[in-house]
């Protein structure tokens, strides 16, 4: 496994944990609260100009339960680093990125949806990809493959429009 | 103009006058069946290359694909129908005008397809009546040639006549009554049979 | 709705920018660029506020075509996954199949035969150009040119033919497995593929000369929302989009996979990333996937009849005449079959597809059932970037942007 | 005299009958089927926000009235062009073509004018 290589003692202090990573990526586990000192310093100094992934893990049986990637790309040396930062589900809660990167916004978004992960400090932080009124968090383990009865908000939607035209008749 | 009374055709004997006006009408209708492409996912693109230059929808008088509900008659659900677009499908579906029928145009739309997930609708037959559904993922454009070829003979055994000169039906509150749910979610066999539906949850109205 | 980000957006722009209750000025008028229109090229909604022809503020909605492959991946496990890998970018399936492919082996740690490299190179070309082609088709007949549409379908339909000829599917074809790909490539396949290849440059021109200096198109497109290579860079853009700005950085080159160190072609850049760079971006591409396709078809031909899927037992499924006669074939092939398990850890893959980095962030634990899947998709930061394109512009000029960027929903909403 | 314009009468009785005829026949012979869902504004499969009659700025109108005015000028000089030939056949054809190029001239001036004040640019 390479080990951080170019990244080795540039970490000014923030402490952190290497974690093996099966494709070579240079990778680091940080606390919650270091995060956003280690992203600035990995933007700034250590030149990763772009965000290419904010996401989310939840190993559900073991505490703390989600695991937040966060992965940047270096374009001026080529490389890549990924950030983990392990969240337990009571106190769901990360400092966003999108001060650093706008562009990690609608990926934040996302986690927000799919896993229930509050970002803070982020300007919209609402649901992406499933309805706004959408009661669960899909992507949890803990939620079934085939949903709680998906056509919640169709039926409600469906509904509304009946009793509107009903009273109209 | 007299006040032509509808011919009280019974089902069987449609009458010398009733017959050929339903064959003057059919014949009008299926070789002008404008389609409204609501091309979601994969098989939008098949569609695309159905209207494309090979497989040529113009032969069968059907390439004048219009955007807008109000100029179309034939609906085609190209693509896997999510939750959240079940809405807008079902608004469209409504603000077509009358005759108006519906293709299922892969697996997808006509019962769900690979997906068995929270977000997707088990079948369109769920939301709108559909006439012909398209096996396939995403079908071939021949294979969907063949179901308008289908549709249109469909459509030939109809009889509109009897109901051209009735009067307006004001039916706010749904058109002949069905909606809501035609099928149950992985119910298999779709309990929509032609002409008569079953409104699944009308009961619990108000 | 609480979208209160929108809303303050809204009465800031209203107080400030412009006195309304001046006559001459006119009020704000909301508009949906609904889930269901020609222009927005898939289920995309915009929610635009106009006033009069100028767009004052867009906010784009996504999600309606969600069908949780995600989740999915999670419950039908690796090897079943692939099938659903044709279904993100439907516009190019075999390239989304060969970045998964490569994710899982990356984790696997799995080495690929020379021929089986060759052959998903060539695929990868061959889905860039039917991509490119599908932009050009669909952004050329929403401006008005309707003949684009029927030269690039007509192209299209000669690679579908090919495509059906070796896979047995038009499009969707799942054809590569971990390891390699399904079945190899004839020679009567090579021999289609090579006389399309050599018929194609002459098609590009065509495309040029209808479109590159034609005045409609040119003011349509230059000058239309351009945008920095900074800016691009901090939105996440890439591919097309962020080379049209300047910035070189393509993955075949810089972190090449696959074997795409062996082919030499040269990276289009554009200037000041508007509309225009972006089209003529991807034209070059598209000459040059040619090129690599030709020196593809080239090493193919030196090596017919070598290996094209890995030996590996643990992820690829001996040959068939193999498993009825030998045991251990027979365990291997039920072993894979009904749970191939991959190495603990995680691993992400990059693609230079053809609408940017297109990776595949795989997490497994050892067991059959994956942890996690996750795809990045390119699309969803184009789509993220309209409101800064757009805004300020005319609302005719939406049509150009939303055809320029080139996403697809399928991949944008998973 | 009358006769004279007897097959322009025709052909105008023609197109209104055809017209005409079409959508009577729709309107008499479709069946209709009125609901609430279909007459509401479609917007592509979504509700629309708020209503479509607000005040839209006055470039709209400015745009509008600038076309009306050189399309009439325009369907003057097709009169004219029409019977040019008799005119030049009477003798006067030198005097009604000053008149005409007076005529144009007038709007060229108008034309100049609105180019200049920055009437056909569209942003303020």
């Amino acid at each position: 496994m390479s080990g951080l290589g170019r990244l080795e003692g540039a970490f000014g202090g923030v402490e952190h944990v290497e974690v093996a990573a099966a494709d070579g990526m240079p990778c680091v586990e940080v606390e919650r609260d270091d995060l956003i000192a280690l992203m600035t310093l990995l933007r700034d100094e250590l030149g990763f100009e772009a965000c290419t992934i904010v996401t989310a893990v939840d190993h559900f049986p073991r505490e703390p339960r989600f695991q937040v990637v966060h992965q940047l790309l270096s374009l001026r040396h080529n490389d890549r680093v990924r950030v983990h930062c392990r969240v337990s589900e009571d106190d769901a809660r990360v400092p966003s990125v999108t001060g650093l990167w706008p562009g990690a916004a609608y990926f934040e978004r996302e986690a927000y949806d799919m896993f229930g992960l509050r970002f803070d400090g982020h300007a919209d932080l609402k649901r992406l990809l499933m309805p706004e009124g959408y009661g669960h968090h899909p992507l949890r383990k803990d939620f079934p493959h085939q949903g709680i009865e998906p056509d919640r908000l169709y039926k409600e939607w469906d509904r509304a429009r009946r009793h509107a035209a009903g009273s109209q008749g | 103009m007299g006040s032509l009374k509808p011919v009280e055709a019974s089902a069987t004997d449609g009458g010398f006058f009733a017959t050929r006006a339903d064959a003057l009408v059919n014949w009008g209708r299926k070789n002008s069946l404008w389609p409204m492409p609501l091309g979601l996912s994969c098989c939008g693109i098949e569609l695309m290359a159905m209207l494309g230059p090979k497989f040529d929808l113009a032969r069968f008088g059907a390439e004048a694909a219009r955007f807008t509900p109000r100029q179309c008659d034939l609906l085609i659900v190209a693509g896997t129908l999510t939750w959240k677009m079940a809405e807008a499908c079902r608004t469209i579906y409504d603000q077509m005008p009358d005759p108006k029928w519906v293709i299922a145009m892969g697996v997808c739309s006509s019962s769900g397809g690979m997906y068995d997930s929270y977000a997707v609708v088990q079948g369109v037959d769920m939301l709108m009546p559909v006439d012909v559904y398209v096996p396939g993922c995403p079908p071939r454009p021949d294979a969907v040639i063949d179901a308008i070829i289908k549709l249109q003979r469909k459509i030939e055994r109809e009889r509109p006549v009897k109901s051209l000169l009735a009067e307006p039906v004001r039916d706010d509150v749904w058109d002949e009554g069905h909606g809501g749910f035609l099928r149950q979610p992985n119910m298999g066999v779709s309990t929509h049979r032609s002409g008569e539906y079953v409104a699944a949850d009308e009961g619990e109205e108000a | 709705m609480s979208d209160s980000g929108m809303q303050t957006r809204l009465y800031e722009l209203e107080r400030g920018a412009v006195d309304r209750d001046d006559p001459l000025q006119g009020e704000l008028m909301q508009l949906n660029m609904g889930p269901q229109h020609p222009a927005t090229h898939g289920v995309l909604r915009l929610k635009v506020t106009l006033d009069g022809e100028t767009v004052v503020a867009v906010e784009p909605v996504v999600g309606y075509l969600h069908r949780g492959k995600e989740k999915t991946c999670e419950s039908l496990g690796w090897r079943k996954f692939f099938v659903h890998t044709d279904r993100l970018d439907y516009v190019q399936p075999v390239l989304n199949n060969i970045a998964y492919a490569l994710a899982l082996e990356k984790l696997a740690g799995l080495e690929l035969p020379e021929r089986a490299q060759t052959i998903r190179v060539l695929l990868m070309e061959l889905s860039r150009i039917m991509a490119h082609l599908i932009y050009l088709g669909t952004t050329a007949i929403d401006l008005g040119a309707v003949t684009m549409f029927f030269w690039t379908f007509n192209e299209r339909e000669k690679i579908y033919t090919l495509l059906d000829a070796w896979s047995g599917h038009r499009m969707n074809n799942t054809y590569v497995r971990v390891g390699g790909v399904y079945a190899d490539l004839e020679e009567r396949h090579e021999t289609d593929m090579r006389a399309f290849v050599e018929q194609f440059p002459a098609r590009i021109d065509e495309f040029e000369r209808m479109l590159t200096r034609n005045r409609i198109w040119y003011d349509r497109n230059r000058g239309v929302a351009p945008i920095s290579g900074a800016d691009a860079i901090a939105w996440g853009l890439t591919g097309p989009n962020l080379r049209a700005s300047g910035v070189d950085f393509d993955l075949r080159k810089r972190q090449p996979c696959s074997g795409y160190e062996h082919y030499d072609f040269e990276v289009p850049l554009g200037s000041d990333g508007d509309c225009y760079d972006r089209y003529l971006v991807r034209i070059e591409e598209m000459r040059q996937s040619v090129r690599i396709c030709r020196q593809a078809l080239d090493r193919l031909a030196r090596s017919r009849g070598a290996e094209f899927l890995a030996e590996d037992r643990r992820y690829v499924l001996p040959p068939r005449a193999d498993v009825g006669r030998s045991m251990e074939e027979l365990i291997f092939q039920f072993k894979i079959v009904t749970d191939m398990a991959l190495p603990a850890g995680e691993a992400y893959q990059g693609v230079e597809s053809s609408k940017g980095e297109l990776g595949f962030y795989v997490v497994s634990d050892g067991t059959s059932t994956p942890v996690r899947c996750h795809i990045r998709a390119p699309g969803l930061l184009s789509i993220q970037a309209i409101p800064v394109l757009a805004e300020g512009r005319l609302f005719s000029d939406m049509v150009a942007i939303i055809g320029s960027l080139d996403f697809v929903m399928g991949e944008v909403d998973r | 005299m009358l006769t004279s314009y007897a097959p322009v009468l025709v052909l105008l009785g023609l197109v209104l009958a055809f017209a005409a005829g079409g959508l009577i026949a729709s309107d008499l012979l479709g069946r209709k089927r009125r609901n609430l869902e279909k007459a509401s504004a479609y917007e592509c499969g979504m509700d629309p926000v708020g209503s479509a009659r607000i005040r839209l700025s006055i470039h709209f109108y400015l745009v509008a009235v600038l076309f009306i005015l050189f399309d009439v000028e325009a369907i003057f000089l097709i009169l004219w062009a029409v019977s040019a030939k008799s005119f030049a056949a009477d003798g006067v054809g030198g005097l009604v073509f000053a008149e005409v190029s007076g005529f144009v001239l007038v709007l060229a001036l108008t034309l100049a004018y609105v180019w200049r004040k920055g009437g056909l640019d569209w942003d303020r």
